[in-house]
């Protein structure tokens, strides 16, 4: 048996956190690659699946025109899932966002149309209407401490009542089908041009923005990724943002509305992983009284998050209603509620809390939109088509569930 | 303009947009009968359908699609008639003619339109629920209006018509205002019309106005299981199997049979007429607010004990054995049905 | 006498039906070491989070460098400069180490995150600390019970706090971590601040406490200059009776014992 | 300062498991009641100011009829939160349970009507279709590891498509209106002398089992309550029992469908409180690495309370739709669900699992019950009413809300 | 010499970058106190999961009473006999404590939980371990440290178990429970079990343990019998270095020190 005292005495360790040089990091990096810590890899490969079967089942999904229709469809279910994915990360839910959504369309169109309002003001108005009621539900929530399912529960009920109030007789109110708001939500598209020139911008400052970073690590002693990482990963963009910028300018081209949910969506994802603010969401998500005990106002986040919420989900009505052209009673009833938080699930947002993975509103919102649209394609009644909604739906999902189980089989 | 896709010889496809399937008569009516029709006059076309299961946005999504596969016609049936005006507008973008069936779109420059009148049936019920009443010596009291969604428009349109024929006939409607059944469920029919009678007492009302047959066997259900007999004349709508049943049974007075098979095959004529690059002509018009719509117009039928026969029988909507099951055959009897 | 840093007067406590804290007084003056011992229950942990604003008291006063305060949540705590390591940690499992280190003190760079910062500071306070963690970036769901308390003794020396509450610090360090926590201590000590150290082990206690505080059963139960008292007189408080079963275990090893090394002591029992 | 020392010796501490006298015990029961652990309480109170309300707004509230009226609307809804509060107790989600109610009333019309099986019978098979979706679900959620919530949500699409194709042509199917099945449901009142003589036994029965319990309390030397404790609570339950017995016999009286809803309550509590299965969905709601590594078969756990749940609701369908004396396309769609997790989480359920007050499906259920019955009463209109339903829901639960912070504020 | 009770050859086990444990082999007698001792991070912890089944290892053997065994979950452990004390103790907080030890394993009347039987043996079973618990009925969340920490090994004696495995039992206790606890295992020593204790306290070691097996890095690094080692021995393996942070400790402890108690051993140090 090893004697510690008759050996030769062991090295000093190297401090552990030196331990992991450049050439290990990337090594770390692929191991856990291989035992399973690969992010929104699983659910990238739900979608691919998505897509090869509908595009083998009808031809027509993957066209042009059918791609921009996608875009054009997921824009405002992409914002919405943005705010709940918010509300979802403190481990709390709201169930009024179909309800806000609904309501803000219709303020929207009874200020622009009835009123007289301009576009940009009726949309503002409309939004703020949103925050104040996030504001409220959340105070209630944050400060009485009703659990937020029920304060939710009673905004679906009560703004719903409100949206029908607030359309009055009418019912339903349409857009001037040549204002500037319809035309904005249906008929702008980036300019093929600047486009291009985006898809290309994009990897470039992704490449620029981590050499900075490298270089800083560097300065500071820190393990490095390697530099053909940030490279790779910057080529493969380029090509894929090209390809794609290519295929939908053979139609319309890329929707405003569509650029607009994806600025939404990364903004707040910058939000969440690189600010002071959203790294107390994080903490508030992953263990309340560790945050409170860090001096956190867990009062003021949730308030605020609440509030970030109302607001995504009124701007995303006043998307929806402007692509519609209308507003009705239902507008945001039905699945819009589910199918938000679905996508936010989907893209791997824990319902516990504290866990979201990069752009799983994008990505979420993709996979719903990708199996709404590619259903639609296939004339089906109404039976088969809930049953095979639900069946790619829960298909979508599974690859991600074993990839995770063989992770926790693996101890993490 | 719309004709430009009638160069092609023989086939065509077909767009038939329905907007739900929680009634029976889209999906098990509607497309049927339209797609048996259209193939016998044009069996080389193809027909996209969807239904849009009561959501304005998704129909919108499905017209998309049904463009983008190529549609060289919609038949639209609107969840929101006021709200479809984007999706003509997009297809006038693509050159594609539109037929408004069923449901008018509003504001928009519409091909055709095929539909029977919605206000019209809100009226007929009120009418023949009068009527029934007068018969039955009564004229005055209160009916129970049970209305449909407050969120589906349609609703409105019922209700507006009932009561042009209610608010004159000397029977005053509670409560007011109007209840609209949320979701059009049975279930919150029932639990409205259990409350109305908590509140009117077992005798006081006269009449129930209910807006479709699935309200209209919730609020049977409450008045019977408040032991309410015979239940007072209940009005209905859509002339679904389970409501003749009732009909025959005594429970309900009438239902609004819309014959769908008219309806859906006059649709089925125009649209491949419109394929072919043909223009059919009618004399009448409906102002949807932008033109003067081409239109086809039927009449809906008040289906009673008495015309079961002559109505969804002879239409073969149902036979008399599905209609006389063994629960039934008693009544069916007495109703001169067997 | 100087005047103490923090004071506490008549402190009390009720849970529902359990009575944590009755009445405790409690001085500590800057740089001074004071150890804080007490049965299990006794309700050490109650009165640090009294004093740090988790759960404040329900009677008595919290002085503060001569300034009576009301501490009601532990921001407020942080603002005086008093720094607190708990019992259970509190860190968050789902962040990990730099986040947990800085969790409501990030540097920042512009409006983002200064990470790579944040980062290098983790990795020269932990070395500092001995603490052998595989990653700074990994999750604390991913540590070892004595690398969490690394973590969370760490966090409480980040601000630049007047007053440290130490809650078992030690309980899950090894030998060395231990010792240079203890170090710490005293370095903590000598540059002035006032650190209260919860601890169960006498060895730790008297290796650097200046003054022994004695809590039993909620109540202040005898204080001490570790100067003028025996392990046995400081056992005797905690347990309230001269008499009780760790002196009749020391007894019983004295019989056997040899050693003169206060870390080495205790030969072995063979199996009895 | 005291030297404990030279003090005489602080005398030996009884252990403190012991401390507990029976004088203790009460005393330490009031002093719970007044830092506010006091269970129900608030919910109770909250259900009394809305009685009082609907009451002085509308004196038919409380009439005879119209409380008959509320026991037999609320029979469905009170098995149906049953079945998902314990759901919530593993701190899952079941959204598949108004499909599968739905699903469940079909199964049953189209068996017993359409195919001519006996009610029992088609009853039975419309049960077990529950309980296999619930297998299945429960499966895919522990054996996969897909989240509950996309599972469900799967299911929710799946079972209702089911619930289309079941219907078939038809759409909707009429029970026979003189059948055993609706006669049962609407007709059958429990007869007046069995009521009175139920309303007196149960307390007799609490009052024979406390005391008997206390008397092998005692034998264990452990502490015992006072005997006047049970003694009063027999009392009042007795009182309060014959009154409301005495006032629903005014009209028709006790339905049965109710006193089925009841048991279905009261077993589940004592299966949840009073069984080792129960103790184990506890432990694996309150920590779910805890209950695995006492060695508790977690999986087996989960799948059970899915199927349990899901049968509940084919239950609770099965009810529903010979109430309704009918089912359609539309039974178990809509407001069903979120009713049913609204009922468990105002009886006081938490979402996160692992905490359910007593019997808080049947509070739930009752104030939900209470709200929508009175405002059927009071003519309001459609958003009017949305409004007034999302208020009253939320000033039942805020005062729940405000004891329970006035208890965290007491450290609880 | 006897066949063990209990025999490790070999077991590795690595989460993504890290590897916890590397070949470790160890071997517990019946009627033995082996203490598994290293470093944070040794991989303690992880021996003792993958022992009981909480997470089995990647590679390696375990041979329970002479058979080779495959414990894959902590049910297939207790059936085997294995008894584990977690560091994170693994306690339902919703659960109150006689629920809380009697967990998985309730006693019954007929279908329903003999709670009054399991109330008496809860409250007897803690009077043995000298715990200090207001009630039996109040949810362990609401519970100290230590008090938690004696559930946790109550808990673990409630079975009839062949191998008893502590992680860090002591860590949280006062004198007096770890005194009782210390007791206890030499009482379970003697009726012929297995015991397993991790400890970083090097007087409990000595007090209580026949033999120690050092971990370090994950890997074996020495086994002594604890007659033929000092603790100076020890410590060196579990630094890896003779000239360490304890022992320039020791070192400057050892001038000033001048008692010979074990327990009452280290004068007090003033403010340097
Ligand atoms: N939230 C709470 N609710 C009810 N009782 C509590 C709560 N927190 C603590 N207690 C009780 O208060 C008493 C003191 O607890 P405290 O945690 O302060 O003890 P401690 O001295 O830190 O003990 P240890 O050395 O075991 O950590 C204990 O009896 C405990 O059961
Ligand atoms: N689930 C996990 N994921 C990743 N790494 C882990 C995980 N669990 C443990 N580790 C790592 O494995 C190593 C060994 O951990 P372990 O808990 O066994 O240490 P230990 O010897 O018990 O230390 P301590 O004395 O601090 O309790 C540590 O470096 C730890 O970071
Ligand atoms: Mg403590
Ligand atoms: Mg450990």
């Amino acid at each position: 048996m090893a004697d510690p005292l008759t050996e030769p005495a062991v090295p000093p360790p190297t401090p552990a956190t030196e331990l992991s040089s450049p050439k290990e990091a990337v090594g770390g990096w692929l191991q856990t690659l291989r035992t399973g810590d690969i992010g929104s890899l699983p659910i990238i490969i739900g979608l691919i699946l998505i897509v090869i079967v509908f595009q083998s089942l009808n031809p027509t999904f993957l066209n042009a025109f059918n791609l921009v229709n996608l875009c054009l469809q997921i824009a405002a279910l992409g914002i919405m899932a943005t705010g709940i994915t918010l509300v979802l990360m403190l481990g709390e839910i709201d169930l009024s966002i179909g309800s806000v959504s609904g309501l803000a369309a219709a303020v929207l169109l009874v200020t622009h149309v009835n009123d007289g309002f301009a576009p940009l003001l009726a949309v503002l108005i409309a939004v703020l209407v949103g925050t104040l009621v996030g504001t409220i539900q959340g105070s209630i929530f944050a400060k009485i401490g009703v659990p937020s399912f029920i304060v939710t529960l009673a905004g679906l009920l009560i703004w719903q009542g409100v949206q029908l109030r607030v359309l009055g007789e009418q019912g339903t109110i349409n857009l001037p089908p040549a204002g500037t708001l319809v035309r904005w939500a249906q008929f702008s598209f980036v300019p093929r041009w600047l486009a291009i020139a985006l898809a290309a911008l994009i990897p470039l400052l992704y490449l620029l923005f981590s050499l900075l970073t490298r270089r800083r690590r560097a300065a500071a002693e820190l393990p490095v990724m390697p530099l053909w990482l940030p490279i790779a990963v910057a080529v493969i963009l380029f090509v894929l943002l090209q390809l794609v910028v290519a295929k939908l300018y053979l139609d319309r081209g890329v929707p405003w509305t569509f650029v607009f949910m994806v600025l939404v969506v990364v903004f707040f994802d910058w939000l969440l992983r690189r600010t002071a603010y959203g790294r107390k969401i994080f903490a508030v998500g992953g263990n309340i009284e560790a945050a409170r005990r860090a001096g956190i106002n867990v009062d003021a986040i949730r308030i605020s998050v609440f509030a970030l919420c109302s607001t995504l989900a009124a701007v995303s009505g006043v998307v929806a209603a402007m692509r519609l052209g209308f507003a009705n009673q239902q507008s945001g009833s039905g699945e819009t509620l589910i199918n938000a938080i679905a996508a936010a699930v989907i893209g791997g947002t824990s319902l516990f809390g504290g866990r979201t993975r990069r752009y799983a509103p994008l990505l979420g919102a993709l996979v719903i939109g990708a199996i709404a649209n590619g259903l639609e394609l296939l004339s089906l009644s109404s039976d088969v088509r809930l049953i095979v909604t639900g069946t790619v739906l829960l298909a979508a999902v599974v690859i991600d569930a074993l990839v995770q189980r063989s992770r926790t089989s693996h101890g993490r | 303009e719309s004709g430009d896709s009638g160069s092609k010889a023989g086939g065509g496809k077909i767009a038939l947009l329905l907007p739900e399937s929680q009634t029976t008569r889209y999906e098990q009516h509607d497309r049927p009968l339209f797609e048996a029709k259209v193939k016998q006059l044009c069996p080389d076309c193809e027909i996209i359908y969807s239904n849009a299961q009561q959501d304005q946005s998704r129909q919108q999504q499905q017209a998309e699609a049904a463009l983008n596969n190529g549609a060289q016609v919609l038949v639209l049936d609107p969840v929101d008639g006021a709200a479809a005006a984007t999706i003509v507008s997009l297809a006038k973008s693509k050159n594609v003619p539109v037929i408004s069936y069923d449901r008018l779109i509003q504001n928009a420059p519409v091909d055709y339109y095929i539909s029977f009148d919605n206000e019209r049936v809100g009226q007929l019920q009120g009418e023949s629920l009068v009527n029934r009443l007068k018969e039955l010596g009564k004229t005055s009291g209160n009916i129970v209006m049970i209305n449909g969604s407050p969120t589906d428009n349609n609703a409105k349109l019922f209700n507006k018509g009932a009561h042009s024929a209610l608010d004159t006939s000397g029977f005053k409607t509670v409560p007011t205002p109007d209840f609209f059944t949320p979701e059009w469920k049975p279930e919150n029919a029932q639990k409205f019309m259990e409350g109305q009678i908590a509140q009117l007492g077992k005798d006081g009302f006269v009449g129930v106005y209910a807006a479709n047959d699935g309200t209209a066997g919730g609020a049977i259900s409450a008045m019977r299981a408040a032991g309410i007999t015979p239940v007072p004349p209940t009005t209905g709508q859509d002339a679904e199997l389970a409501a003749i049943q009732r009909i025959v049974g005594g429970d309900q007075y009438m239902t609004v049979y819309k014959a769908f098979k008219p309806e859906a095959e006059q649709a089925a004529e125009v649209a491949v007429a419109l394929v072919k690059g043909e223009k059919p002509s009618t004399d009448r018009t409906v102002n949807n607010g932008a033109v003067d719509v081409p239109s086809f117009l039927l009449e809906p039928q008040a289906v009673t004990k008495d015309n079961i026969k002559q109505t969804v029988v002879a239409d073969n909507l149902y036979t008399v054995e599905q209609i006389c099951t063994s629960t039934y055959s008693a009544a069916c009897q007495a109703a001169g049905l067997t | 006498m100087r005047e103490p840093i923090l004071a506490l007067r008549g402190v009390s406590k009720r849970f529902g039906a359990v009575q944590a804290l009755s009445e405790v007084d409690l001085e500590v003056y800057a740089g001074e070491v004071v150890a804080l011992v007490g049965d299990n229950g006794a309700g050490k942990s109650t009165l640090v989070k009294a004093i740090c604003g988790v759960s404040p008291p329900d009677t008595g006063t919290v002085t503060f460098a001569g300034r009576e305060v009301r501490v009601e949540t532990p921001h407020a705590a942080q603002e005086l400069g008093i720094a607190t390591v708990f019992q259970d940690l509190a860190l968050c499992d789902n962040l990990d180490v730099v986040n947990n280190l800085f969790l409501g003190r990030e540097l920042r760079r512009g409006a983002s995150l200064d990470e790579v910062e944040m980062e290098r500071r983790s990795g020269k306070l932990l070395r500092e600390l001995a603490a052998r963690i595989p990653s700074v970036r990994l999750p604390v769901a991913a540590l070892s019970g004595g690398q969490r308390q690394t973590v969370a003794i760490s966090r409480s020396l980040l601000g630049d706090p007047k007053v440290v509450l130490l809650d078992e610090p030690t309980a899950a360090l090894g030998v060395a971590q231990t010792a240079q926590v203890l170090n710490l201590i005293e370095r903590l000590r000598d540059r002035g601040l006032g650190v209260v150290l919860i601890s169960h082990n006498m060895v730790d206690v008297r290796a650097v406490a200046d003054r022994v505080a004695v809590l039993r059963l909620g109540r202040n139960n005898g204080e001490f200059r570790i100067h003028d008292v025996t392990n046995e007189q400081i056992i005797a408080a905690i347990t309230g009776a001269t008499q009780n079963v760790v002196s009749e275990r020391v007894a019983r090893l004295r019989e056997q014992t040899a050693g003169d090394d206060p870390l080495a002591a205790g030969s072995a029992e063979g199996g009895a």
